[in-house]
């Protein structure tokens, strides 16, 4: 955040509230789905920013509204210096050619019935980039062979594709209008482990080739450090930690940020008969009706007396050994926990979800040993 | 003494693999130009025997009642039989030679206007089942596409619609008409058909509008009404379609009973088989036959188009390919 | 759910009222009427409008609307001219209501008894003949008109084997006492068992002819439902757990199955309306149908109106009854 | 279709002494007052048990006498005494007298506002009621002694007395009208509320009113012990309602039913070979095809009606299309009644003469909208669709271009008709008695109204008044003299509308019943019904 | 040779007889008038006594169908089994239909992927619970029912008696897991075979599941059958791993030795594909190319020869032949890595 020319987009403060309807006669909004609840991230031009969270915590929701497909309640994206989220109708239509999206699931994100042309051509089209016939030709050859697709591939259909090519067309429809930012909404997780790779790959080299910007969602840590230089871990509608990636993972601050790296399983016997494991209990509380405070203090094993639950941390930058400046964190307790001053704890089910109690984690190598759960090894 | 922790070897064979894959993706996409999804669903049905005696059935109905006036062995508005025909005694002429079925009981020939009948049914069938369609299509795609009061609105009236037994509707629609004639038979029809399909279309529309492929090309920056007819409304038209081919039973069925119960065409000159039906119940006692064949021409289309749907449908259910 | 039931309450009073003008002006916008009804070949101008002038038929609409709303809000549905002429149109539903009710009910008992096992066995047997066979039996049911059904019905079982009685509802010369107009309730009330089974014997063969088109229906909609289930993951498990087929027919399969099928039931009620004007005809069976069809042919307007505006608060009613039942049966709407 | 049924088994023969009979009625009485009533259905009730001053001789459309025993009008035929029999009692003991008959004829005339509109039979012959008595038939009626009435009318009319066989026009007892406040009758919506009385009927006739089971559709006569002539045959007379044609074929053949009226011509051989007797009336009608010159002006050049009727295979119509014992007609009325003239030559099938006059009146290119009835069957025409079809082909074969119309016969077949929207419909007539008036003047006595627009006509004037003209001849042969000569003018030089034929209706009773009358009037008496025996 | 089961003798002592055996499975879909298809293809795996082994491999190899056929739970038609599965002396693929009805639920217990579409949605969890142990144990349903309580506590579900009367969409997806694994140990059974239990949860969610199934197999004594495709939950819990690929076992080892010297081009190719937590940031991935719609038929070939880095001329010509045993070995001409 140096440099405000090389930021590409700016999120400030942004909210993305579902209403939930009801009524006798007329529906009210009886109550919204903080899906998205004050986020605030911006990306610089030509990185990748990884988005990760469980399921539901809305990290679709937020990669859909920097785009503008979902409508904001609240909040501003600047995006290049223009912002985007009061745009509308034709405008922000003609903006669109700038940012892309590629998505989860490769098929149902292709419309069946048109062929990877007409697919490609239809976003040429749309932007009054498809003016000479031979030109368009030339474009869709030099997308096919930037995916990595044979020209034949121009005149199948979606379901003639296996399921890593057919990301490969999703990539090519979103390149095809040339943006500058690409939402990738987790592009692998729908495919085979060794297809994921070949999709990472491609999503790497062609940002080597054509510098773009990526903001990817996911909810696998390991891909996302992967490819991300810098890491958002999102929590029920919003942003817990934000680092650098190698930083994360060396020095992760937030209680939720280190659950979530412990429970990564690490295709390594070795690292998995020795590594400690931080089991949270319970699962996400619902966005419909979050926990007051810090959101995670429910499920938090370093949850303390005060604070925690009365009062919504902020992403701030904490003096903590090997983080740097741009590793903000929205913990009360950071530092001290960090500093090894607070102890993990027990915790109880609590009232918003069934809970789970603790259990042994046997190690398989050695004779198993009883453990509790949020004991540290 | 794996590679994993040689970085440069990694590399090279990295390497050595992403040409290979790119060499792959292409050989594993066949020269030849894609097969479409109805393409491949018909890959599906031509194998189906239920779908191939519904086929038979509808295709050898639609040509009969495209060529019937030519191979028909006699004029459906002579009385050939007519002297024959005595009110007690012989009120229905029966088979004799060049008279395969026997007569009516205006002393014409039975199985000319059984033949000739078809088309009249196919007509009414068609036109009522594409005007149906239209309707529905209309309203389904403008509540399908705009949503919000509008889809409101047309949904409410289309509940009205839906909640009033389809065929006492298509009854009132019918009698509302001064002057029975076809059209009003085909326009009472197709009202009855409307609400189904505008239901069944916003449905898919609604469904279409949160997928992720309409999301691109909205993302895209793709115009709305493009979306709405190029992306929305061709991938929304699968169930209507095969709604389409039921409807068309129905449609017949309908036709049938509205002609029955004196709603129809009321020209005798060209036959149809609901009001030979209907004729017929007159002379259920002596002469049932005189009901069985219309009633059994109406069985076997509809049902060949039922088969026909069903299998469709069947066909374009993911769910069903297993 | 009790606000559920509240909304739609109120949304079935907005239904009726609008219906009651739709139904109002339809009546009135067809040609002929009650007055050629009564007159017949009788018919001149000037008897025609003196007859007009005495029903108030010559008001504009609106007027006449107007006064039958009045009337209505009175409990006065005006009276019927044909049907039962003199009689309070209301009073003549109301009187034709039992024999209706006890059609219907008998007719979707049989529907229900057949269609859903036989559903179940086409779907157990996809494929089969078994399978094929109930299809086509079933489609052929729904293409055949009633009268021919009825006619075959009446001429085998009524005139050739002399089982069943032809048509009515009981036969000349039983005595029996009537209690609520259900003949067969009222035998079983009075303990007039010959009553009863003699009214039974009437119910069958109109029953069975009604029942065709809801059997179709129910018997479709369970297979394709049941289809759907065998597929679930859940009944995979219920396999796994080794659990003996009765149990897993019963409690896995059918029961999940039952739910779209519940609906269903409640919508084929609206159908069972319609069929019932024929079959009731077809039957000299004296209930709603029948009294439908003549108000329709003799142009009785006001017991079509209370007729119409009738079947459509049965209609919504029971469909309302299906909404709460189904919420009853299925505990994802239950305990929402 | 052979049934083999078991005869013993019938539910027929249940009941006490001397047997039920029942009769499938296709539709249900509308109320129990004959005065009120204007359908058959409720008339073959009602007829069971009430009777008139007046009657008709079974199997015949004569008038003889009933509760009168005799009438004599004074010379201008204005006032008419009638001597009433002197041992008849109502069904609730009340005595039958000359105060009773004028009880009975001022309470018809009488009526409020709705009751004029609901005694239409009344209406129709007598014209009008106490309110506008002077444009009145009737003018009052008087006891001249205890069994001797004096009815007076304000002019002779060919109807009178006649009219008084007419069922509305029936006895009843007047303290049970007085009882059930059977004026009471009031316009609520749409339709009339009829007082208690209208269910609770008491006559003097054969048969007593036993109830009504509307939840069965069933009506109970029983026999009347204290009837005043032979006692009825069968102790019970039940009317069970079977809309469908074929359910009541059926239920005859099933044994639960003894008879039923109007059976399909078609069926006539099928039940008489199962060992039914299927009773042919005689003819007491007229089907005719009706023109209007007013909605087509070609028609008004008799030309081109002639060229029509010559155009007509009728012939073949009736022998093809009508029941046995159907015939052609020659005029508009059944060669029953009196003033039928017996000279008319029929039109003869003549194809090429039809062309030739359309061709002599410039009109080849007639085009015709040509309506039918659906939704209906009447004596006269018990199939229109059947009889419409071989009309139209005949038209269509001296090339005249039809234009197919239709609708139902209450849904705007008849209003069209009257509203003159059709250039040629098919349409007819059944006779109330014996009365050429009651034929011919009904068809061309109005001038102003009329189906067949003879207002647009030069003769039209001229033939309503020489009709009424005709009515009012007192004596009974010349007054049938100027109709046959009416009659003769009317299919020569008029031709206003094509009579087309005479059909038999017929009625049907089971094996084992005997007794059944016949009556061209539809009106059979079932008293004389004996069922069961075998 | 020298990789040891760590753990084979903690029960059944000895060199434990295997509890299952699996030999030769083939399982084939014929469909109307459609080719037949090899889904599984020969597969041969033991399990003993409290053992761990997993079956891991690409969508689409057979893992399910695997697992499904020793079950007896392929669908009434359109397939062919062929091959034994001996369980405690006795072939299940031969057993009656209702001699496999006794054993299922009670003997082998299957865990699904899915717990949502798993449980009966319709059905309370208790129920669900208890309907085993009636059928199984021939206890009344008032017997179970505070067996099922307990089960449930014992799968870390909180107040377990409140929950008996819930049904499946009440509880969260951890929870429904826990539920059906309480289902499927109602009954103490010898083996439980878990297809990819953990494939539609959370990580975090996925880890109390997995801690769950650890201790579970180590206090009961359970053999398990875990169906995956995360090569990192195998890491984690299995004994033993077989890695299949098209439907036949491409090869197996006990974990340590698989991952440290893994021998077949697939599974070299697997493991170099999973981007890790532990890796060197900014490092490619090497995946396998191409997918398994480029698979060739093993009755004439490697299937895996038109992905396959290493290929050489016999690997299109023939089929490669199980080189090893019943505990390790692999199927390959050409294997990565030095001789063992
Ligand atoms: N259109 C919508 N209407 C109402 N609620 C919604 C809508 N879209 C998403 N939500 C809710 O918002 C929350 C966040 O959803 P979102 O899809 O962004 O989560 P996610 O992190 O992407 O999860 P996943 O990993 O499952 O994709 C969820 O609770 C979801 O149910
Ligand atoms: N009932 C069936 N009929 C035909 N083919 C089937 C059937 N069930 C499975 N198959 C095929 O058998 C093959 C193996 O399927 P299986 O379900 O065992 O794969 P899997 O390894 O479990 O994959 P996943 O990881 O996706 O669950 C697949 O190609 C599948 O299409
Ligand atoms: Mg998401
Ligand atoms: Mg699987």
């Amino acid at each position: 955040m140096s440099e405000s020319a090389d930021i590409l987009v700016e999120v400030r403060g942004l909210e993305v509230h579902f209403p939930i309807k009801s009524g006798i006669v007329f529906d009210r909004t009886v109550g919204h789905v903080l899906a998205v609840d004050g986020v605030d991230l911006s990306i610089r031009r030509g990185e990748t920013y990884g988005l990760v969270g469980e399921s539901g915590c809305g990290k679709s929701t937020l990669g859909k509204a920097i785009l503008n497909l979902e409508p904001p309640t609240a909040g501003s994206i600047v995006f290049d210096g223009v912002d985007i989220a009061s745009l509308k109708g034709e405008e922000l239509r003609r903006e669109r050619k700038r940012f892309q999206m590629v998505f989860q699931d490769p098929l149902s994100s292709l419309d069946p019935r048109q062929t990877v042309e007409s697919l490609l051509v239809e976003g040429l089209r749309a932007h009054g980039m498809d003016t000479d016939k031979a030109k368009t030709r030339a474009r869709l050859r030099e997308l096919m062979s930037a995916v990595g697709l044979p020209v034949a591939a121009l005149s199948k259909y979606p379901h003639e594709f296996s399921g890593g090519q057919r990301q490969r067309v999703g990539i090519a429809r979103a390149l095809s209008v040339g943006p500058d930012l690409i939402v990738a909404d987790e592009p692998v997780s729908a495919l085979d482990v060794s297809i994921q790779a070949q999709v990472i790959n491609l999503l790497q080299d062609l940002q080597d080739e054509l510098g773009l910007t990526y903001l990817v969602v996911a909810h696998d840590l390991a891909v996302v450090r992967h490819i991300s230089d810098r890491i958002g871990v999102m929590y029920l509608g919003g942003l817990v930690e934000e680092s650098d990636g190698a930083e994360l993972y060396d020095v992760p601050l937030h209680p939720y940020t280190r659950a979530l790296m412990s429970a990564v399983p690490v295709p390594d016997p070795q690292v998995e008969d020795t590594r400690e494991q931080i089991l949270l209990t319970g699962d996400l509380p619902s966005p419909a009706n979050p926990p007051t405070g810090c959101r995670f203090h429910t499920r938090c094993p370093w949850r303390q007396e005060t604070l925690c639950d009365t009062e919504r941390p902020q992403l701030r930058v904490v003096e903590v050994e090997g983080a740097s400046a741009s590793h903000r964190v929205a913990c009360h307790w950071a530092e001290q926990i960090a500093a090894g001053e607070i102890q993990q704890h027990e915790v109880a089910p609590t009232l918003v979800d069934q809970g789970g109690s603790g259990f042994g984690v046997p190690d398989v190598t050695e004779p198993p040993h009883q453990m509790q759960a949020g004991d540290a090894f | 003494m794996d590679q994993t922790d040689e970085p440069t070897r990694r590399t090279s064979y990295g390497q050595r693999r992403k040409d290979r894959i790119d060499a792959l993706a292409a050989a594993s996409i066949d020269e030849e130009p894609g097969i479409s999804l109805i393409r491949s669903a018909w890959k599906r049905l031509r194998r189906n025997p239920i779908f191939l005696v519904g086929l038979a059935i509808t295709v050898a109905f639609v040509v009969l009642a495209a060529i019937a006036p030519w191979i028909a062995p006699w004029d459906v508005t002579a009385s050939p039989l007519l002297d024959k025909v005595r009110p007690q005694t012989n009120p229905v002429p029966g088979p004799e030679p060049g008279h395969l079925l026997g007569g009516d009981d205006r002393g014409r020939d039975l199985f000319s206007r059984l033949l000739v009948g078809s088309r009249q049914t196919l007509v009414v069938g068609v036109f009522a089942t594409l005007f149906g369609l239209l309707g529905g299509l209309t309203l389904g795609t403008i509540a399908g596409a705009l949503g919000g009061w509008v889809d409101s609105l047309v949904m409410r009236i289309v509940d009205v619609l839906l909640s009033v037994p389809s065929l006492l509707l298509a009854f009132t629609v019918a009698s509302l008409a001064r002057e029975p004639s076809q059209w009003t038979l085909i326009i009472a029809i197709a009202i009855v058909q409307v609400p189904i399909f505008a239901r069944l279309l916003r449905g898919a529309m609604l469904a279409q509008r949160s997928s992720d492929h309409v999301l691109a090309a909205r993302s895209l920056g793709v115009r709305p009404w493009a979306i709405v007819f190029r992306h929305m409304l061709p991938n929304a038209m699968g169930p209507v379609i095969v709604q389409a081919t039921l409807s068309l039973a129905v449609a017949i069925i309908d036709a049938a009973a509205l002609s029955f119960l004196g709603l129809g065409n009321p020209d005798q000159r060209q036959p149809e088989w609901g009001q030979m039906l209907g004729l017929a119940q007159r002379y259920i006692s002596e002469a049932p036959h005189l009901a069985f064949y219309p009633a059994g021409c109406i069985i076997v289309v509809a049902l060949g188009f039922t088969l026909m749907g069903e299998s469709l449908r069947e066909a374009l259910d993911p769910k069903s390919r297993r | 759910m009790i606000r559920f039931v509240v909304r739609r309450l109120l949304q079935m009073c907005v239904v009726v009222v609008v219906l009651s003008m739709l139904v109002f002006g339809w009546l009135r916008s067809l040609p002929g009427g009650p007055v050629s009804a009564m007159l017949g070949e009788r018919q001149t101008p000037e008897r025609r409008a003196a007859l007009e002038a005495a029903l108030g038929l010559d008001q504009p609409l609106p007027v006449q609307y107007a006064k039958f709303m009045e009337r209505a809000v009175h409990g006065n549905f005006g009276v019927s001219t044909k049907v039962l002429p003199g009689e309070d149109a209301l009073d003549v539903f109301l009187s034709r209501l039992p024999a209706t009710i006890e059609l219907s009910f008998l007719a979707m008992l049989l529907a229900i008894a057949l269609g859903i096992p036989l559903g179940y066995i086409a779907a157990r047997r996809q494929g089969s003949y078994v399978d094929t066979g109930a299809v086509i039996f079933s489609l052929v049911g729904v293409a055949v008109p009633v009268f021919f059904t009825a006619f075959l019905l009446k001429y085998s079982f009524a005139v050739e084997w002399n089982l069943l009685p032809v048509s009515g509802r009981q036969s000349t010369g039983v005595d029996a006492t009537r209690v609520t107009g259900m003949f067969v309730l009222d035998g079983i009330l009075t303990r007039e068992w010959d009553a009863s089974w003699d009214a039974l014997k009437h119910l069958i063969l109109p029953s069975v002819a009604l029942a065709t088109i809801p059997f179709a229906v129910i018997f479709r909609i369970t297979r394709a439902s049941v289809l759907d289930v065998l597929d679930e993951d859940y009944v995979r498990t219920a396999e796994a757990k080794g659990l003996t087929s009765r149990v897993i027919r019963g409690r896995h399969v059918l029961r999940n199955a039952m739910l779209p099928v519940t609906t269903t039931i409640g919508l084929q009620v609206g159908g069972l309306l319609a069929g019932a004007v024929l079959t009731e005809s077809v039957f000299s069976f004296r209930g709603v149908g029948d009294a439908l069809a003549t108000a329709f042919r003799e142009k009785d307007y006001p017991v079509l109106q209370v007729l119409i505006l009738a079947a459509a608060v049965i209609y919504v009613l029971v469909n309302l009854l299906v909404d709460i039942a189904y919420a009853v049966i299925d505990p994802r709407i239950r305990t929402r | 279709a052979d049934s083999q049924r078991d005869d013993g088994d019938g539910d027929g023969g249940g009941g006490s002494d001397d047997g039920t009979f029942i009769f499938g009625a296709a539709g249900a009485p509308e109320m129990f007052d004959p005065f009120y009533a204007t359908d058959g259905e409720t008339f073959r009730v009602t007829r069971q048990m009430f009777e008139g001053l007046v009657g008709i001789k079974p199997g015949t459309a004569e008038v003889v006498p009933e509760l009168a025993t005799e009438w004599t009008p004074n010379d201008d035929g204005t006032e008419w005494t009638f001597t009433l029999r002197d041992d008849v009692t109502f069904h609730d003991g009340e005595a039958f007298n000359a105060e009773a008959v004028c009880y009975n004829f001022d309470r018809m005339f009488d009526q409020n506002e709705a009751g004029q509109t609901a005694g239409e039979y009344w209406g129709y012959v007598m014209g009008a009621f106490s309110n506008d008595a002077e444009n009145s038939l009737y003018q009052g009626c008087e006891a001249a002694g205890e069994f001797e009435a004096v009815i007076s009318i304000s002019g002779p009319t060919s109807g009178f007395p006649t009219m008084l066989s007419l069922e509305s026009l029936s006895m009843q007892s007047p303290k049970a009208l007085e009882e059930g406040d059977a004026n009471g009758i009031a316009a609520e919506g749409e339709g009339f509320s009829f007082p208690a009385y209208a269910d609770a009927p008491v006559g003097t006739g054969p048969f007593t009113f036993g109830e009504y089971d509307e939840a069965n559709g069933t009506i109970t006569l029983a026999r009347n012990d204290d009837y005043w002539g032979d006692a009825a045959q069968t102790s019970e007379l039940v009317f069970r309602v079977i809309p469908d044609e074929s359910t009541r074929r059926q239920e005859l053949e099933a044994g639960s039913i003894n008879g039923y009226d109007l059976p399909n011509p078609v069926d006539w051989a099928g039940l008489e070979s199962d060992g039914n007797s299927v009773e042919v009336r005689d003819p007491f009608n007229i089907l005719y095809l009706g023109l209007n010159p007013e909605a087509n002006p070609a028609l008004k050049d008799l030309n081109v009606r002639k060229a029509l009727y010559h155009a007509l295979n009728r012939d073949q119509l009736v022998s093809t299309q009508l029941p046995e014992g159907a015939a052609v007609a020659t005029q508009f009325m059944p060669d029953t009644v009196s003033g039928y003239n017996t000279t008319i030559e029929p039109y003869a099938y003549d194809p090429d003469e039809a062309k030739r006059l359309l061709a002599e009146a410039g009109a080849e290119d007639l085009e015709l909208t040509f309506a039918y009835p659906t939704e209906v069957s009447r004596p006269y025409m018990p199939d229109p669709e059947k009889i419409y079809e071989a009309l139209r082909t005949d038209l269509e074969a001296v090339g005249i271009t039809v234009n197919v119309k239709t609708a139902s016969w209450n849904g705007g077949y008849l209003d069209n008709v009257t509203a003159g929207k059709y250039d040629a419909y098919i349409l007819g007539w059944t006779g109330d008695y014996d009365s050429p008036f009651n034929f011919i003047g009904t068809f061309f006595g109005n001038l102003k109204e009329n189906d067949f627009g003879t207002e647009a006509y030069p003769w039209g004037k001229t033939l309503a008044d020489d009709l009424r003209a005709a009515d009012a001849v007192v004596d009974d042969a010349e007054r049938g003299a100027a109709f046959e000569t009416l009659n003769q003018q009317i299919m020569d030089e008029y031709l206003p509308g094509l009579p087309i034929s005479h059909s038999p209706p017929a009625l049907v009773v089971g094996p084992g019943v005997d007794g059944v009358v016949p009556s061209p009037l539809t009106a059979e008496e079932f008293d004389t019904v004996t069922v069961g025996g075998e | 040779m020298t990789q040891q089961t760590h753990r084979p003798s903690q029960f059944g002592g000895g060199s434990a007889e295997p509890l299952l055996s699996v030999r030769d499975l083939r399982v084939t879909f014929q469909r109307h008038g459609e080719e037949a298809f090899h889904a599984v293809d020969g597969v041969s795996f033991d399990v003993r006594p409290g053992q761990t082994v997993g079956l891991v491999g690409e969508s689409g190899c057979g893992k399910s169908v695997t697992s499904l056929a020793i079950m007896g739970l392929l669908p009434d038609r359109g397939n062919h089994v062929e091959g034994t599965a001996v369980f405690d002396g006795e072939d299940l693929l031969t057993l009656s239909r209702s001699a496999m009805r006794d054993r299922r639920g009670s003997d082998i217990a299957m865990i699904f992927q899915d717990p949502l579409s798993s449980l009966n949605p319709v059905v309370t969890i208790g129920r669900q619970v208890t309907e085993v142990m009636e059928r199984h144990q021939g206890l009344s349903r008032k017997e179970a029912t505070p067996k099922a309580a307990d089960l449930l506590e014992r799968v870390g579900i909180p107040d377990p008696k409140a929950r008996l009367a819930n049904y499946p969409h009440q509880l969260s997806g951890g929870m429904r897991q826990r539920a059906l694994i309480a289902m499927a140990l109602a009954c103490n059974p010898r083996l439980l075979i878990a297809d990819e239990p953990t494939t539609a949860l959370d990580v975090t969610i996925q880890a109390q599941i997995l801690a769950l199934l650890k201790e579970l197999v180590v206090d009961t004594g359970t053999a398990l059958v875990m169906i995956t495709h995360d090569l990192g939950v195998v890491a984690g819990l299995c004994d033993e791993v077989n890695v299949l690929y098209g439907g036949k076992v491409v090869e197996r080892g006990g974990r340590h030795g698989l991952f440290k010297n893994p021998r077949h081009p697939y599974t070299v190719g697997l493991l170099n594909s999973i981007p890790r937590l532990d890796a060197v940031r900014g490092e490619k991935l090497s995946p396998v190319p191409g997918s398994v719609a480029d698979n060739l038929p093993w009755t004439s070939a490697c299937a895996f020869a038109p992905r396959c880095s290493n290929a050489i001329a016999p690997c299109t010509q023939e089929t490669p032949q199980w080189d090893g045993d019943e505990v390790v070995g692999f199927r390959c001409f050409n294997p990565m890595g030095g001789p063992r």
